[in-house]
């Protein structure tokens, strides 16, 4: 330990060098003020007893006691004592920071004092509430009054800042959230610049047939705000793009984009003659399965924008397309294009992607008569190989029996995913009922663990699903195999609630799949630096009051990217997130409070301990410089203090200086106080 | 440095089947593994029975094997999924908990053995049908067979998955991979991967519901027309062996399926021509129908 | 006198509740405020126990709800090294830990300040850096 | 009147054996995490054809009643480890029921049958011996007549039988002194 007393001792002597040390203010000119609250305080402190103590602290001019100090007359009589004293510091001794420190911080700087030179001693919820001996009680308001004195003798004034923002907005990922989001935003005056990885936008909700709770057409649900996002003259839509580099922080990001090459330019009409010539015919990724497309393709009639788009892993370069083309759009020339966008906050909104069951093997997942709740989705459009009809893939026959299994890699700690995804219950429900109106002689089984509808309308349309003669069965399938003998399905399950185990023999099996995070998001969260949970989607600030804040200042989260959600808690999680990422933009400037981390470089060694503890990030470190603190990032935490080996980095107002002062002044008077007694 | 093996035979190879120990023996031989005897070795025990009648006992009977075997300085090779099951799971607890190796040890110590569990404990099947592979296996090949055979995998190979992590438990191929290399056409039956019901002392307290089991297993075996049924150990073998001949006294039913033991359908395939089917109670008479290469 | 490093989030708001509610704990628990747990690291702990403090407590969010994305797990694994060198140089390790309370729920930093307290009057373990008379 | 005092409906706490639950937990198994879905059950091939329900097995389990000792069903698993390699809460069931096991035959629940199997071992070291027509065919076979187990060494086979499996008699002839 004396190591660290001698580097203590070092760092007293270097410290008339380091300019930001609050050490050229003037003497400390104290003020302590002890409140009575009524009998809350006085009822078991001796208050008087504790102003008199208070009066021979060091540092101290002034020191008396009041009745309620937070009255019209309590803050007058402090005003008044600073002015008559020439106090520069004022303690308080009363209630919680939390409930009266911005009144008497108010009452001096109204008075031309930095607030920051107000310091309030709690005796009351951690003093006189909490302890029965009015002795002991008193002792310990003094011990408190005398660590509160250290701490203002040492405090420094903290400015407010004012930092001009760029309005303008980026919302990766083009699914309902981004989509929201984004004209949100610019229904608001924002600029977005709006940037999807695939082909088009509309992400999952443009693959779903009908949506619970009402059975609508999510194409017409969605089209509208399709339509809008496309010809809002404030959003910039970049399709085939992902975000390949972050710089910057709230504020001011500066945020570089890739954008894959089309090879069709925007005048293509959408006519579709390209597609018809061309030889080459694959799978449709869209359809996952249930459609396919050619090498020059859109996904699906509806996409937008509105251009075709040549696949060049399967194009065989015949040129066929490039001929027929009337408007000359086909161009193999077309580039990989980087742009770089400054942007002020930053809406992350880039969705989920379906569990892949492979992982369960039990479930022999890749046979065709065993299939996820999103093919079944592409199964039913009628844009796909089946024509919206219900079949068998393996043989094209109508199914006669078709099951339905829930929780598909959700609740299943085997497969590491504990939580439960919440909306296939309801999705299951709806392809289960879906089935049934379409072939109402088939037997449509449905096993579940617990069925989970929560929400207005939800339970109801349970209700109504079960009306419809589905066969609920509370029990989950330990397996489902094909037969070796024939070619149904065999699930093996217990109906728990008749204790019977059973095998159904089905034609059509349909997983319901749980949702999960995308893939790729590792990457783009390692370059916006954002937190994950442990399930692999992006953490929010904080569970119930920022579940639109990501970890990072300046970025915001909307959709399922934070968490599975349906399309109704997406789009108002979207909302709030767009709200959030307007705010900071429509005021047009942040207001930060100083009371962040700072660097003296001279005593700091570059080991970099404080950059990697930040838990947001705000210390960068550029080649051959001293790590420096980004003012608008840091959040004043004090984390990375004790991190730096040698004290280097200290956190205004909560200094090493400051802290030790409070403490030491506490230990000490403790000693004093009891050496007097006996 | 050839390859050597400390062969546990247990109980039901050596004791009621001796033709799975003569047959594994050439096997071994013929593949230049050395086998070290382990004397004095004794019952697994049994997982099923003794581990549940008491676990810590059973435990140190098993640790007793381990410490032959480690004495031997020779991996051990068991023959049978339930001798594979008790060995390679006290083995593993032993490896992994310095506390319980203390406290086996200590029980060890009045009996004269000591065990360090720094050896591993392998199964004939991931030898022939991993080590050595389904194409390593050609070079010590005299012929093939003609079978249509039907795989038995039993339940202690690959079970639990965690702990063994040779081949998915659901959908494994090791031996289909490795029979199909021996010439055999493989052939699928429901419920293929299921329990033949002689385990966890089943069979022993419970006959009929052991046979029962038997029974399902046995109605989708033959109803996809194997002919006969390949395992991997010698308590199925037991069980589908004497348990046709159960069934179709207490059921009427006229099973009739002969069981050959991967050693045996091995040993034959490399030239052997008496692998003691003629000593087992169903389908004495079966003769295994040879491919010339 | 024990010398509890507060966070202005969570824990405080657990002193403040317990205080609302007339909770009663030991008048030698002082309560010291930091804006986030992860502000106190070993040179506190030891300036506090090097000053007289005979156990130092450092109270913050449930892991998973800090203000500061996690900073608590950060001071969790900090006041674990500290525990590893008054190890070695002969203390009880008893007498520093870090815990976690809940704003609505004084009982449940009462609950710390209770441990604590305990940990210091232990007879059994070495004494403590700041506690050796 | 007092035939009618407790309807059986009235869970009564006393019966409560918390050993079950302790036991079940130190073998990696919380009976109060099973979310009662039924896999074990759909898995196993005993309940197939038994009234076995490994589901239910579990459930009694959780609520630690002493009847789940003495309740035939737990020896119906074969431990065939299918509950166990799927069950969603990653319970390890099969582990569970060796447990419970020990469990009863700590307390005299044994079988005679698989009483006998612990006789056999204690005698010969093996749980099947061998018998008279199988040394035949050994020798027949080119193998030694018996195998160099521990069946040859008496000392030692007694020596063993001395310290393991020792068995508790069943319950009904259980006296007071015999109780440890
Ligand atoms: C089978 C099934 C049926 C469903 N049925 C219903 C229903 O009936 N009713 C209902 O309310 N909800 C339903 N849902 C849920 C619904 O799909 C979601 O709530 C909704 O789609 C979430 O929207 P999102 O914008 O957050 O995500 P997504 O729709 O996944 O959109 C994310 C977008 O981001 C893009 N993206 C991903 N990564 C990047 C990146 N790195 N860079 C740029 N862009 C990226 C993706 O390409 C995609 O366009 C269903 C879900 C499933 C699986
Ligand atoms: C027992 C219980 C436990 C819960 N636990 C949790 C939990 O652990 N976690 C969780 O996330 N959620 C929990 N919730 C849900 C949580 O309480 C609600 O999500 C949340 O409080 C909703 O906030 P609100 O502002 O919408 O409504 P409220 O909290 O109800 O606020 C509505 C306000 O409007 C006022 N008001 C009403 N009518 C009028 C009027 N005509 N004019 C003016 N003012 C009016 C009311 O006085 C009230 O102040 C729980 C709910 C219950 C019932
Ligand atoms: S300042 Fe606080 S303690 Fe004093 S009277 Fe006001 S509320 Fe009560
Ligand atoms: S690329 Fe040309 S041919 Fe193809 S759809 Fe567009 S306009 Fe028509
Ligand atoms: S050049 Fe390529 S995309 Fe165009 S028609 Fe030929 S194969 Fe199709
Ligand atoms: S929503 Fe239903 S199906 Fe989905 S994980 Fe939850 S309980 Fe299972
Ligand atoms: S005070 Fe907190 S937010 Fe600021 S630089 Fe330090 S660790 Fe980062
Ligand atoms: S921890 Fe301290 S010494 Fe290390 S880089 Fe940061 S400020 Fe410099
Ligand atoms: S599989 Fe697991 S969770 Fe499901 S009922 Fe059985 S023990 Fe419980
Ligand atoms: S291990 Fe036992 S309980 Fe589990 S499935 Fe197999 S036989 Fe049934």
């Amino acid at each position: 330990m004396s190591k660290s007393e001698k580097k203590g001792k070092q760092r007293k002597t270097r410290k008339a060098k380091n300019k930001d040390e609050p050490a050229e203010q003037e003497r400390p000119r104290v003020g302590v003020f002890v409140c009575h609250c009524g009998e809350n305080i006085a009822g078991v402190v001796d208050v008087k007893d504790v102003a008199e103590f208070a009066s021979h602290l060091p540092n101290v001019e002034y020191s008396t006691d009041y009745l309620f100090m937070c009255s019209k007359q309590g803050i007058e009589l402090i005003q008044k004592a600073v002015k008559e004293h020439g106090l520069n510091r004022t303690v308080v001794a009363s209630c919680s920071y939390e409930q009266h420190w911005p009144t008497f911080a108010k009452a001096i700087s109204d008075l031309g004092l930095n607030p920051h030179m107000h310091t309030q001693v709690n005796i009351r919820e951690w003093c006189s509430w909490v302890t029965d001996d009015k002795k002991a009680a008193t002792e310990k308001a003094k011990r408190m009054v005398a660590a509160g004195v250290a701490r203002a003798s040492k405090k420094e004034p903290v400015a407010t800042r004012k930092i001009p923002i760029t309005k303008r907005t980026m919302v990766v990922g083009g699914g309902v959230a981004g989509l929201r989001a984004a004209m949100d935003l610019a229904e608001l005056g924002i600029p977005v610049v709006l940037v999807e990885k695939e082909t088009s936008i509309g992400g999952h909700m443009t693959m779903l047939n009908k949506t619970f709770p009402t059975n609508e057409c999510p194409m017409c649900t969605v089209s509208p705000l399709l339509n809008g996002v496309m010809s809002h003259p404030d959003i910039e839509v970049l399709t085939l793009s992902e975000v390949t580099n972050v710089e910057g922080t709230m504020g001011h990001f500066v945020v570089e984009v890739t954008t894959k090459p089309r090879y069709v330019h925007d005048n293509c009409t959408s006519c579709g003659r390209c597609a018809d010539v061309c030889p080459v015919e694959v799978e449709n990724e869209w359809d996952h399965g249930f459609g396919m497309r050619k090498a020059i393709y859109k996904p699906f009639p509806q996409a937008l924008p509105s251009v075709f788009t040549l696949d060049t892993k399967h194009c065989i370069d015949c040129g066929s397309c490039v001929i027929v083309c009337p408007v000359d759009a086909v161009d193999f020339s077309m580039t990989k294009e980087e742009r770089t966008f400054e942007v002020g906050t930053i809406v992350v909104a880039t969705g989920y992607e379906e569990y892949d069951p492979t992982e369960i093997t039990a479930y022999h997942y890749g046979h065709p008569d065993i299939i996820t709740q999103l093919q079944m989705e592409r199964m039913l459009a009628p844009t796909t190989l089946t024509k919206g009809k219900i079949v068998r893939p393996s043989n094209g026959e109508v199914p006669k029996t078709v099951v339905v299994v829930q929780c598909v890699g959700s609740r299943n700690d085997q497969v590491g995913n504990e939580y439960c995804t919440g909306v296939c219950c309801m999705f299951g429900i709806k392809n289960a009922g879906i089935i049934k109106d379409h072939l109402p002689d088939t037997e449509v089984y449905f096993c579940y663990i617990d069925i989970r509808t929560p929400g207005l309308y939800y339970e109801e349309y349970y209700k109504r699903a079960q009306k419809k003669g589905i066969r609920f069965i509370r029990g989950r399938p330990s397996t489902i195999t094909p037969d070796p003998t024939g070619d149904k399905i065999r699930v093996e399950v217990e109906d728990t609630l008749t204790h019977m185990p059973m095998c159904i023999e089905a034609d059509l099996v349909v997983l319901s799949a749980g949702m999960v995070a995308p893939r790729g998001f590792g990457k783009l969260s390692a370059k916006l630096e954002l937190l994950r949970a442990k399930e692999g989607f992006a953490k929010e600030y904080h569970v119930k009051m920022g579940p639109v804040r990501s970890s990072r200042d300046g970025v915001y989260l909307a959709g399922a990217i934070q968490g599975p959600k349906d399309i109704t808690q997406t789009v108002a999680h979207a909302g709030g997130a767009a709200s959030a990422a307007a705010q900071p933009l429509v005021q047009g400037f942040l207001e930060k409070r100083m009371d962040t981390a700072v660097i003296d470089e001279e005593l700091c060694i570059s080991c970099l301990g404080c950059v990697t503890t930040c838990p947001v990030g705000a210390i960068s470190v550029a080649e051959g410089e001293k790590p420096k603190v980004n003012d608008v990032a840091c959040k004043s935490c004090g984390a990375c203090v004790p991190a730096c080996p040698v004290g280097a980095i200290q956190i205004r107002n909560f200094r090493d200086s400051q802290l030790n002062a409070e403490v030491s002044a506490l230990l000490s008077v403790a000693a004093e106080l009891e050496g007097g007694d006996e | 440095m050839a390859q050597s093996y400390s062969l546990f035979l247990g109980c039901i190879m050596p004791n009621r089947y001796p033709a799975i120990e003569s047959t594994t023996r050439f096997v071994l031989d013929k593949l230049g593994i050395e086998i070290k005897e382990m004397e004095r070795a004794g019952c697994c025990p049994a997982p099923g029975v003794f581990r549940s009648f008491n676990k810590p006992d059973w435990m140190v009977a098993a640790a007793r094997n381990l410490a032959i075997a480690e004495a031997n300085g020779a991996d051990l090779l068991t023959v049978c999924n339930g001798c594979f099951g008790t060995l390679f799971e006290v083995n593993h607890a032993l490896k992994n908990d310095e506390e319980l190796k203390k406290d086996v040890n200590a029980r060890l110590a009045d009996l004269g053995y000591h065990v360090e569990a720094n050896q591993e404990v392998k199964h004939i099947a991931q030898v022939l049908g991993f080590d050595i592979g389904p194409y390593g296996i050609r070079d010590y090949l005299k012929r093939k067979v003609r079978l249509r055979g039907a795989i038995h995998y039993g339940c202690h190979f690959l079970r639990p998955f965690h702990l063994k992590q040779i081949d998915d438990p659901e959908d494994p191929t090791i031996l289909e991979d490795y029979f199909e290399a021996l010439g055999v056409e493989l052939i699928d039956y429901r419920r293929k991967h299921a329990c033949c019901g002689a385990g966890g002392g089943v069979r022993a307290g419970h006959i009929e519901v052991s046979l029962e089991m038997l029974g399902e297993k046995m109605a989708a075996i033959t109803e996809v027309g194997a002919e006969a049924i390949l395992d991997i150990c010698p308590f199925c073998h037991l069980q589908f062996d004497t348990g046709q001949k159960s069934l179709n006294e207490k059921f009427g039913t006229n099973f009739n399926v002969p069981v050959i033991h991967i050693s045996q359908l091995t040993a034959f395939a490399m030239g052997l021509d008496d692998i003691g089917l003629e000593y087992q109670t169903i389908a004495p008479d079966f003769k295994l129908e040879a491919v010339e290469l | 006198m024990i010398v509890a490093f507060l966070c202005q989030n969570c824990a405080q708001g657990a002193a403040n509740t317990a205080g609302v509610q007339r909770m009663r704990y030991s008048d030698e628990i002082h309560i010291v405020r930091v804006p986030c747990a992860g502000r106190a690291g070993a040179r506190e702990i030891l300036h506090a126990f090097n000053n007289g403090a005979e156990a130092v407590a450092v109270i913050g969010c449930c892991f998973g709800a800090c203000h500061f994305s996690d900073a608590n797990l950060i001071t969790l694994r900090r006041v674990k090294i500290v525990k590893k060198f008054l190890v070695e140089m002969g203390y009880s390790t008893d007498c520093v830990t870090m815990y976690t309370s809940r704003a609505a729920e004084g009982d449940t930093i009462v609950g710390d300040f209770e441990d604590i307290l305990e940990r210091k009057y232990d007879p059994e373990t070495p004494p403590c850096p700041g506690g050796a008379k | 009147m007092s035939v009618f005092k407790n309807p059986p409906c009235v869970l009564d706490s006393g019966k409560r054996d918390p050993t079950i639950e302790e036991t079940l937990k130190a073998a990696g198994f919380d009976p109060n995490l099973c979310i009662q879905c039924g896999t074990c059950t759909a898995s196993c091939p005993s309940g197939r054809w038994t009234a076995m329900r490994t589901r239910e097995v579990m459930r009694k389990a959780a609520f630690s009643i002493e009847v789940v000792l003495s309740d035939p069903d737990i020896w119906l698993c074969t431990t065939c480890y299918q509950c166990y390699d799927r069950c969603p809460r990653d319970l390890q069931v099969t582990d569970a029921i060796i447990a419970l096991r020990n469990l009863a035959s700590a307390r005299g629940f044994i079988s005679d049958k698989h009483r006998k199997t612990v006789d056999l071992l204690h005698k010969t070291g093996h749980a099947v011996p061998i018998n008279d027509r199988i040394r035949k065919i050994r020798k027949e076979l080119g193998l030694p007549e018996l195998p160099p187990t521990v069946y040859c060494y008496p000392e030692e086979l007694e020596k063993l039988g001395k310290t393991l499996f020792q068995l508790p008699p069943r319950p009904e002839d259980h006296d007071e002194e015999e109780e440890r």
